[in-house]
């Protein structure tokens, strides 16, 4: 491409599309929509917005809705969030979910409550630990009946987009391949110089869970460690759940605002839960716990012994205090971090 | 272990981690390419930047991550940042190697890691891209790590997850993919393999201790390239082994 | 806009464009010659590129280059580098340079030298002080022969594009004004739903600026306060001298990776320069001379004067330790901030 | 300052403050807006949320910023970021309010801040639009704070920076902008206006004291709509003036 090609912006009046994914979209792409309702939802007042994980549940968990959960289900993920949420499923009869398959062992959790019926799927699964037993179950049975193929770039790039205000992303990725085929992205040539670019539509997520190191009453967070695709998809939530290890005084914040992740007016609730990634970890605060981790895995090769561990650890756990309880104070004092990491 | 004294995955980080050079940046995921960057940072290469695609980048690899997340992934690192910052570090160019593995390849190194069977009614549904098709868009060269085995290495893959060359020579250039960029090399616990620099179809350029050409080719579904001259790898050193023994792997997860 | 028609992506072949500005790009849009360039030139080795401002402009300063500089020139500005570019136009008798016109103070002085010849421009002005004086002259009169429009987001987005490696962002600004009409902006049909969105073009920069609060060695760098472009311009530049008011240890930086904003593969040269943002600000350590810009501004507005400041701050100053001493050293640190702020 | 014991830009800064309400969000441009949100902050609206274009938001505006990037606009702020975070989150409708200031604005309250006479040839060249066109594009409702003047308000405008209605009804969104946007009031140092609902056209609601509908109307140079009943703006209460003078612009910046 010369200097003249590039800068010369030619007469088009159409840019051609070359690849097209074959699936329809799991979620509409309705920037408008987003607008008017964080306008109409979201109160840019300082309001103190601390609940339960009970409370916020009920009152921002819908049947219905596509679902975004951070980051991985060992790592920095809102454990004590997700359980009540299962617990909900199945105490309010909650049937049809669809959610953003980039997930771990809080997923797998959710594939065995039967509820999940779609996913924008990047990577399911238990890493060290291999393939996700309960959603290759989930799948392979048709209890999820729609999979759209996704890369891990793509869909945060999709929060992204969705997080910036504007219906989709231009990438270097998915082009050529079945994982294009099989999403809703697209090929299009550059308008700006040679070649081709690739489109993924913007991903909004009805309910957002997130989980980090702190945040004040009002929702303003800071999270220690890389911020994963907390930034992006806290901002392309229509309703969004923080939990915390800490509530901190707002003072706290305002030392140090440029440490601010996630502002207060993007949350709708704040649930102090320490030790909320649990048997994840969080980073600065506590390793995730291995054993916990291991058995699950051994446990759900086989789909009765995923829903006893589901009996014990959630259905018949009320809430996060009692979980801590039964997981045991000592043992998780003896999973937090030394001063010297 | 082997009657070697190693075990085949012992061979398999110790022929990646000599592939992993000094002040390069790397794409490391989870498993083997962790152990091969961790001793890679140990022996050769003190400064090898490795990249974990949730955001943590140049880590000192003390403690074996395990989760692309963890805490260990940014331990001492240069930047904790997100998904985003790291995939577009990929797009701008930044990222030297990445390593890749998967279910299924093809003669091209295109990469299956998403199901066995059709994708709308699967008989195994496999963890699916992950960042496995963002590393093979984006990095300049990558490595792939596999079981050798007919039934990993296809003439023609269930399902495309990852580009490899495509369908062949410009493919992925044609489809809109960066431009010189692909599979460099492919590990495997028999041999290591390279792409022809004219039909990028897979080559057979050296083999692992013990293991034989027509091994290696009755063990691959698709007709294999085979160089002139074939390198033997070394097995792993006594340091090697003692690094992944009582360092890197002391809990045994991988090895 | 119903469901039904946000789910389906109909068998379009290529978008539509609505509207396109009529001016041509002043900058190639060419993601591929700056993957190659990075890829190239940008050592991913721990390399130590301390250098003095004269060194790091010698080496990656050229004629013919498209310069950005962050932020503005009262606020953490690299202002010393800006003061040796200024000096080597002169002495390197350097005539034709394009510059994106998101600044202040420092484009003010870049615009006394006559080597201006193209602007993307945003907001050239003095804040407070109204209206660039020197930078009016140079439009009026013809001496900067190309002057692109764009609004202060757009321009981000243009370098936030390019850092990001894709060749444009869509954006919800500009439409349906002269701004866009004298720009290289497009509209184009939504390709994920109804209405239409803006494209704004990757702006790549040959040679850019940066001011930070610490940087190591290598080019690791730590902001304090507010990153203005700082992210997105370091991304988009394919030479990038950064200025540092301190130079710390590595640890300083591997203490805290979650705070580096630039990291040290985006650099080509660190500058040590205490009070390098001089006269402006610098959040955490200083505040700004406001005499001194002020008696500037006034000088200004007669086009000799102007010269007679150069002389005096620039031309006859050999460098940054000499220009502090011109300032005094005493005067310097009534500037500092207390530790109450 | 005038006989009446303050002086226009006083009278006009308390206007604009009072228009700020406690509880939203609001772009401030340097100038007139900072002291309003100063001055609204430490009377009726002690929460109202400040955002500069460059990133601080939410600061306690305790002392006067000199720039829109300076330390003081996130001082004891909720986050300091950058531009794109800050436009952003205007694209995502987050923001209430946007206060614009132009040296030029037609009937449908489209600014210009770039240029007098043409583009490529200018008679004055101005600073540009600054985040003006994303302020005028994005937020809810903007507020116009202008020099009342025939110069000034105008039939045409000599080049269109930051829109306003464009053409009037309809022509916002059909030119791709965001829904439900636009002008919301235009202060001046002579009166206070809105836009028709129907027709989008600037319309007198109020006036400062000692002006007459007829002054304004004279200052006007184009058809200017006249509410039905007219306001009367109060003058700036003693305490006004006194936080004004004693604390926001003890350096007299502005006042």
């Amino acid at each position: 491409m010369t200097q003249d090609d590039a800068t010369q912006i030619g007469a088009m009046d159409a840019l051609r599309v070359f690849d097209r994914g074959e699936y329809d979209l799991l979620q509409p792409v309705d920037i408008e929509g987003l607008r008017a309702h964080n306008r109409a939802n979201k109160s840019k007042a300082l309001v103190d917005k601390r609940m339960t994980e009970k409370e916020a549940v009920s009152r921002f968990f819908e049947d219905g809705q596509y679902l975004g959960i951070e980051l991985y289900g060992t790592v920095r993920c809102p454990m004590s969030v997700v359980r009540e949420v299962i617990r909900q499923i199945r105490d309010r009869n909650i049937t049809n979910l669809r959610i953003c398959g980039q997930g771990c062992f809080e997923q797998e959790l959710l594939a065995n409550t039967g509820a999940i019926k779609g996913s924008d799927w990047t990577y399911t699964g238990l890493e060290v630990y291999g393939i996700s037993p309960s959603w290759r179950r989930a799948v392979e049975s048709g209890a999820v009946e729609r999979v759209c193929e996704w890369s891990n770039a793509a869909i945060a790039w999709r929060f992204k987009a969705a997080g910036m205000g504007v219906p989709f992303l231009p990438v270097q990725v998915m082009q050529g391949t079945d994982t294009l085929r099989c999403s809703s992205a697209m090929v299009i040539e550059n308008p700006y110089g040679a070649g081709k670019v690739a489109l993924v539509p913007a991903l909004i997520v009805d309910l957002g869970l997130i989980h980090v190191s702190r945040a004040d009453k009002y929702g303003n967070c800071q999270i220690d460690g890389i911020s994963g695709f907390a930034r992006e998809m806290s901002r392309a939530s229509k309703r969004l759940i923080v939990s915390a290890e800490e509530i901190v005084d707002t003072d706290v914040i305002r030392e140090h605002p440029d440490r601010t992740q996630i502002p207060y007016f993007l949350v709708d609730a704040v649930v102090e839960a320490p030790f909320g990634s649990h048997p994840g970890e969080m980073a600065g605060a506590y390793v995730r716990d291995e054993p916990h981790i291991k058995s699950y895995y051994q446990d759900a090769q086989d789909a009765e012994k995923a829903q006893t561990y589901m009996e014990k650890w959630i259905y018949a756990v009320p809430d996060h205090e009692q979980y801590l309880d039964l997981v045991g104070r000592d043992h998780l004092e003896s999973l937090r971090l030394g001063r010297d990491v | 272990m082997t009657e070697n004294g190693y075990s085949p995955n012992e061979l398999l980080i110790c022929v990646a981690s000599r592939l992993m050079e000094d002040g390069t940046t790397a794409f490391i995921g989870t498993g083997i390419p962790m152990l091969a960057a961790s001793l890679a940072q140990r022996q050769h290469a003190p400064d090898l930047m490795p990249i974990f695609e949730f955001g943590g980048m140049g880590a000192r690899l003390e403690r074996l991550p395990l989760a692309v997340g963890d805490m260990w992934t940014f331990h001492r690192g240069l930047i904790a940042a997100g998904i985003c910052d790291a995939m577009e570090f990929a797009q701008l160019g930044f990222v030297d190697y990445g390593f890749l593995g998967g279910a299924q390849i093809d003669a091209y190194g295109n990469l299956n890691s998403t199901v066995i069977g059709e994708q709308k009614h699967p008989k195994v549904r496999l963890p699916g891209s992950g960042g496995a098709n963002d590393v093979g868009s984006c990095c300049w060269n990558t490595i792939i790590l596999m079981q050798h085995s007919k039934r990993r290495f296809l003439e023609k893959i269930d399902f495309l997850t990852t580009p490899g060359y495509l369908t062949g020579p410009g493919a992925r250039e044609q489809a809109g993919l960066p431009a010189n960029t692909g599979p460099y090399r492919v590990v495997t616990n028999l041999a290591t393999l390279d792409f022809h620099p004219e039909s990028k179809r897979m080559r057979l350029i050296g083999l692992n201790p013990g293991v034989t050409k027509d091994q290696v080719i009755e063990e691959t579904g698709f007709e294999l390239l085979v160089a002139d001259s074939l390198a033997q790898n070394a097995p792993p050193s006594a340091e090697e082994l003692r690094l992944l023994r009582d360092e890197i792997d002391k809990d045994r997860f991988y090895i």
